[in-house]
């Protein structure tokens, strides 16, 4: 039982999710689905305390041996992503229930819960898979069932939305699977291990290079990575905002660790940065992410699209320390990796509670915000200074690692543009906290002065999040020692 | 020239997946560009069996005897019985949703629909 | 003693002040005075564990690999903390009479933030290494935050967005990459005697560049360009003025820019590199423009501001000048000018309450109806000013002296003529008050005594007091003062 | 032959590619992707790739051309004509298909039985010599799809089971948006008067 929790990890919400078809019923599937949730979530703890203790876990699936059978090769890397998807998934699931009670029409909560877990193990089989081509596979798992889930969001700018993200995730999982065949052309295998060993030694260099190049691209789509992140925007503001949170803090970050694994694990960090690739185009597009994307979120109004923005640049934060390509830089992008998942998930959720009360999220139009939903405010506020890097939150811990790793290789320009981003940070958050303190009601009628908090259900997990950030604010070693334990083993190959 | 003999059933097979991708990226219609996406998909599928093909090889199914004959390579195939079905899937999910964007919004024309929404206030 | 026992009171005193709340304000306020004096009383045990020769200091709390948060005292930490320390019993007091005078709201509120602020200066006086400080100065400009936008509104909304934007800003902008280039360049964050970056092998350029990056990155210290926030939090009512102009803010900024000066860089790094050089006109002309500014103000809250901003400056100059006689004049100054302006204050605020005056225009002849309220202004003004009988004058007298070390006047004839402003701006106040006719009298009519609220009165007869004490018998100050090791 | 035949199919789906770039009758293109993927089933069954081939012609022709039509009955016929001179596409495209081309100038030629993937003992190698006694069935290919990979077929069961989720829930129950917002009169209805349509008002933009 023990030796099989990494397959069961993915398995129990695979086949729970027809069970939640089966029932069709809301609560039910809303019950099935934490239940498998927090079983993956239990699987993956253990896992991440068995890498760390023991070891990396090669798990042969089906019994057949890699490279001939496919595998679960789990390092410290890998482990924590896992714990990051299945814990973001339990706590996100909590805050759900009544946010999807008005967002999405009952009939439809069963397929919901179905398309969150089919999401949910689809996202887990990527992180967990040692086989290139199951990575295809399972990004086409978990891709579908989140234009599902975008789909269902209560505007009908949500289908469109939806519709576009089809489109740019399909060319991006094509891309890979080109980019998977001209490697399987050029090496004979499709074992991540085995792709790694025989790509030195590989007679087709070229295909090597175009397959590294298209994985690059497809995987950037997939990433949002700016100037990739078109659908992003749209997605994220017009999806049920549980949605919303649940991909800010999981989706992308898979995407980046497909990155990482790629360019460290199978390609190896002398062949991915010799190619002039990255440091040439990796570093300018994250740099001009991070900038250019803080600046279009300060220019937003709808408090969902602005921090859709806001992400996409704090992923140019990530990218800008994988493309350091050190020991430093590596460990600050993984760490940014975990921080700005909490720290973002945490935010939509505020703006989730914003948008039950008060029906919209477009900052002119809130008043008297801080005295109507206090607890609300009180979490975007914490989370928001996460995101500015306040000392104490994650968001230091992990901005703190970037600029020391950038100053380390002695790249200032990059550690200045990072702080002029922050700045901008400091912008856009405080405009909205501006509005939440001191925006009066205009319309002054005594009678809707009174407090209407966001229901418990909603507030626990979210509150859950913001302590769970602040723990690693203050316990920053936590996640950074795990961090440069996975950084390590990046370096150092498979 | 032994490489324009050897290479050149790749070549066309990129131009086909190209003109399947600029479908995608370039037609307004929404239905057209799921076509695109199908005609990209299906000449990736034609790339990966072209690379299994061996020369004066047979399918790679079993004979009686012990004298096997030339196989063409298994793999691509496996891989690209997945890969076709998943295209199917992400085809019918598009056009499930252009449906509901007909539906919401009378226009399959991407361009058409970004006019409507535009004129939207801000959720 | 311990230093993290020092956090204890302010911390344990907040859920005090919650669960007594505004129904039951004596209670409140009481448990907020308790706090007040244990923290005087454990501020005191760390003075004499240090005067007996012991170093009180935290165990390390590593919130990154390398890097931790620590305390530790050391006697300009000891100065600080007690000067805090005493000051907080002492505004809070004073607050008893103002915020009830002039019958705020959301006084819970204000003494939590309060509270939370006085932590983290405590936080900012022990701090042990640049984190320490860092994480200290962050959390003082957030929880002073609701402490400056308290009235709310309109003009508090603008305040606020000036104080947080410039406070946030610069800190992020300057202090945190100056803190981490020491750190990769010098591989460690502490505070040394005679500074990490001795040998660290910065060329004069980069140490000078470093430097500025400190300077600017600490707003709180007010120096120009970054003033303006210390004038937009006037919104703010008088004990958080008092507090944010006298004590907590703004002497968390000074006080972190001559620790850093001393134990970061050493004051001999400072001297031989010549980085302080482009620096030391920015402060002089701080020093001129802000007593300049002050005179054209005719809102008595905004003058103190702007003389506050210019007096901050002479400490900023102390810093850089980095001789012993200089930036021990500085730290001086930091009581002397702490005493001193914090009297103002609590008399600005007093004919608030009493007379819901507060343009200087206005203040013609109050002298006969608040005679000790303008008595004590006097006195305050006077240590401002730098004049004997007041403690002022020793600061000023050693700041001047390590200017004149440095082999040039310019910088001791920048002090002079800014001393001839202070006067000019300062002293008219009481004197309108004390000899002008009062224009709301009838002729032949007798001034009735109108003083603010025993509490008030008590607090601003304390803190004169003080400054005169100050003047007798700084020994204890400057014995600390002698015992910094300056490398 | 067999690779005369190959490249007389290759051409045909040349020719079809065209059509479905011109053809701006939605139906006539969806009617020529069926006929694209059955002409390379045709070719799949040249390049020995027996089940491929089957699959892609149920699936790719027959089914996915269901589907399309399906969505054609509920939606419009024609594609409007715009959108058809995009140089930043033209220019994606022609870059991106150069760096392939680019990528298969060293690869293995077309039928070489000595390439990588060929020659991988433990891949191609091992199932084409052991997988009649590992496994069993004949056909390697089922062999490698249920058992060495058998994982993957999992993976694309789920996503089947996915995608047939979300068009029940896109399609299958009652076409009513969520009921937050005020009601809101369904346009589509009558195609007739839908505000896209309200677009169209310059009739010179009709030419064909």
């Amino acid at each position: 039982m023990y030796e099989q929790l990494p397959a069961l990890m993915i398995l129990v919400p695979f086949t729970a999710a027809p069970v939640c078809v089966v029932f069709r019923h809301a609560l039910a599937s809303w019950v099935i689905a934490l239940a498998a949730s927090l079983f993956s979530l239990f699987a993956a703890w253990q896992v991440l305390e068995h890498v760390r203790t023991v070891g990396i876990i090669r798990y042969k699936v089906g019994g057949w041996a890699a490279p001939s059978g496919i595998e679960y090769y789990i390092d410290t890397l890998n482990a924590s992503v896992l714990l990051l998807v299945s814990g973001i998934s339990c706590i996100v699931l909590v805050y759900a229930y009544r946010s999807v009670i008005k967002q999405v029409p009952l009939a439809k909560h069963y397929l919901f819960y179905t398309a969150w877990l089919m999401c949910m193990s689809g996202l887990l089989g990527i992180v967990i898979t040692g086989d290139a081509f199951n990575v295809f596979v399972f990004l086409e798992v978990s891709s579908l069932a989140t234009y599902m889930l975008i789909s269902m969001g209560s505007d009908r700018r949500a289908l469109t939305a939806s519709f576009r993200y089809l489109i740019m995730g399909s060319v991006g999982a094509s891309f890979i699977l080109i980019g998977i065949g001209f490697l399987y052309a050029a090496t004979g295998t499709l074992n991540m291990i085995d792709i790694s060993e025989r790509i030195p030694n590989s007679e087709s260099q070229r295909a090597v290079l175009v397959a590294f190049s298209f994985i690059c691209i497809g995987v950037m789509i997939k990433a949002a990575i700016f100037p990739l992140h078109a659908w992003l925007a749209n997605a994220y503001t017009y999806a049920p905002v549980a949605v919303t949170a649940f991909l800010a803090g999981t989706a992308t970050k898979v995407s980046l660790y497909v990155l990482l694994r790629f360019f460290f694990s199978i390609f190896g960090y002398e062949y991915s940065f010799g190619q002039l690739l990255l440091n040439g185009v990796l570093l300018p597009a994250a740099v001009a992410g991070f900038i250019l994307m803080s600046l279009v979120a300060v220019y937003q109004t709808d408090l969902r699209r602005m921090l859709a923005y806001s992400s996409v640049a704090q992923l140019g934060y990530i990218v800008a320390g994988i493309s350091l390509a050190s020991q430093a830089g590596l460990t600050a992008g993984i760490v940014h990796i975990l921080n700005h998942a909490l720290v973002k998930s945490a935010l939509f959720m505020a703006v989730g509670c914003i948008i039950y009360q008060v029906g919209h999220a477009h900052r002119p139009s809130f008043d008297d915000l801080f005295k109507r939903m206090p607890f609300t405010c009180i979490a975007f506020i914490i989370a928001g200074l996460g995101l500015i890097g306040v000392p104490l939150t994650v968001g230091f811990i992990s901005k703190f690692a970037l600029i020391e790793a950038s100053m380390d290789r002695g790249w200032w320009l990059i550690a200045a543009l990072i702080l002029v981003s922050s700045l901008m940070a400091v912008v856009y958050i405080g405009r909205v906290v501006e509005v939440m303190l001191f925006r009066q009601s205009r319309t002054s009628t005594p009678e809707v002065s009174g407090m209407s908090e966001a229901p418990l259900s909603m507030l626990a997990p979210m509150y859950l999040l913001i302590v769970i950030g602040l723990y690693f604010g203050i316990n920053g070693d936590a996640t950074l020692s795990l961090a440069g334990e996975a950084a390590e083993q990046l370096l150092g190959g498979f | 020239m032994e490489k324009i003999a050897g290479l050149y059933s790749y070549w066309v097979v990129v131009v086909l997946m190209m003109a399947g991708l600029y479908i995608m990226i370039a037609r307004y219609n929404l239905v057209k560009k799921i076509i695109g996406l199908g005609l990209f998909q299906t000449s990736i599928f034609y790339l990966y069996i072209t690379m299994g093909k061996v020369s004066g090889g047979t399918a790679p199914i079993l004979v009686h005897g012990d004298v096997q004959p030339v196989f063409s390579n298994p793999v691509p195939h496996v891989l690209i019985l997945t890969a076709i079905v998943v295209g199917v899937a992400t085809s019918a999910v598009a056009l499930a949703l252009i449906v509901r964007i007909y539906e919401e919004f009378g226009s399959i024309e991407a361009d058409e629909i970004a006019i409507i929404e535009a004129q939207e206030p801000e959720a | 003693m311990n230093p993290l026992w020092t956090l204890v009171p302010p911390l344990a005193v907040i859920p005090f002040i919650l669960f007594f709340g505004e129904k039951r304000k004596n209670l409140r306020e009481a448990s907020i005075i308790v706090a007040g004096l244990a923290l005087l009383l454990i501020n005191n045990l760390i003075y004499n564990d240090l005067v007996a020769g012991g170093t009180p200091q935290s165990g390390e709390f590593a919130i990154m690999a390398n890097y931790s948060l620590k305390l530790s005292a050391e006697p300009m930490g000891v100065i600080f903390g007690l000067l805090a320390s005493f000051l907080w019993v002492v505004t809070t007091v004073y607050s008893i009479g103002y915020m009830r005078g002039h019958h705020e709201i959301n006084q819970t509120r204000f003494y939590t933030c309060f509270a939370l602020a006085l932590a983290a200066v405590m936080g900012a006086a022990y701090a042990d290494n640049l984190l320490t400080l860092f994480v200290a100065y962050e959390v003082i400009t957030i929880s002073t935050f609701p402490l400056v936008t308290h009235a709310g509104g309109e003009a508090a909304r603008k305040a606020g967005k000036v104080y947080i934007g410039i406070l946030m800003s610069t800190s992020i902008a300057f202090l945190l990459p100056a803190i981490i280039w020491t750190t990769v360049v010098s591989g460690s964050m502490d505070f040394v005697p005679g500074g990490v970056l001795t040998g660290a092998g910065l060329s004069n350029g980069s140490l000078a560049f470093l430097l500025a990056l400190f300077v600017f990155g600490i707003a709180k210290s007010g120096l120009m360009p970054f003033h303006r926030w210390l004038p937009a939090a006037m919104v703010a009512p008088t004990p958080v003025s008092a507090l944010l102009h006298a004590v907590a803010v703004v002497k968390t900024g000074v006080f972190s820019l001559l620790k850093i000066v001393t134990y970061t860089f050493g004051i001999d790094l400072v001297t031989i590199s010549g980085a302080a050089y482009f620096l030391l006109p920015v402060a002089g002309f701080t020093i001129i423009a802000a007593s300049i500014v002050a005179f054209t103000k005719d809102n008595l809250k905004a003058r103190l501001a702007y003389s506050t901003i210019g007096q901050l400056a002479y400490i900023v100059l102390a810093a850089l000048l980095a001789t012993v006689m200089s930036v021990s004049g500085g730290v001086l100054h930091i009581v002397m000018h702490a005493f001193g302006k914090i009297t103002l204050f609590f008399c600005a605020g007093a004919i608030l309450v009493a007379l819901h005056k507060s343009e200087i225009s206005k203040l013609n002849g109050i002298g006969r109806r608040m005679p000790i309220t303008m008595g004590c202004f006097f006195i305050g003004a006077v240590s401002i000013i730098g004049l004997p009988p007041a403690g002022g004058a020793w600061s000023k007298l050693l700041i001047a002296g390590g200017s004149l070390e440095t082999g040039t006047i310019v910088w001791a004839m920048i002090l002079m003529f800014s001393t001839l402003l202070n006067i000019a701006y300062l002293l008219p106040i009481p004197l309108r008050a004390f000899l002008k006719p009062d224009p709301d009298l009838k002729p032949g009519e007798r001034a009735t005594m109108q003083e603010a609220p025993f509490a008030c009165l008590w607090a601003i007869m304390l803190t004169t007091i003080t400054c005169l004490v100050l003047f007798l018998y700084p020994a204890p100050l400057t014995d600390l003062i002698g015992m910094i090791q300056w490398r | 032959m067999e690779t005369l035949v190959a490249d007389v199919l290759l051409t045909f789906l040349v020719v079809i590619a065209v059509g479905i770039i011109v053809l701006r009758d939605l139906l006539a293109a969806v009617i020529l992707l069926g006929a694209y993927s059955l002409t390379a089933a045709g070719a799949f069954v040249v390049m020995d790739a027996v089940d491929v081939a089957f699959t892609e012609a149920a699936v790719g022709s027959g089914i996915s051309t269901i589907l399309f039509l399906g969505a054609l009955s509920f939606t419009k016929h024609e594609q409007k004509p715009r959108g058809n001179d995009s140089w930043v596409a033209v220019l994606f495209v022609v870059v991106t298909g150069a760096l392939l081309i680019y990528g298969t100038l060293d690869m293995p030629y077309y039928g070489s039985a000595t390439s990588a993937a060929q020659t991988n003992p433990d891949l191609a190698v091992r199932f084409l010599q052991q997988s009649g006694s590992e496994v069993g069935p004949p056909n390697i290919v089922t062999s490698v799809l249920a058992s060495y990979r058998g994982y993957d077929t999992l993976g694309e069961t789920m996503v089947v089971f996915a995608a047939g989720m979300a068009v029940l829930s896109l399609l299958g129950l009652k076409r009513r948006r969520p009921g937050l917002e005020a009601p809101e009169d369904a346009p589509g209805d009558t195609p007739g008067e839908t505000p896209a349509d309200a677009l169209d008002e310059p009739p010179t933009s009709r030419h064909t």
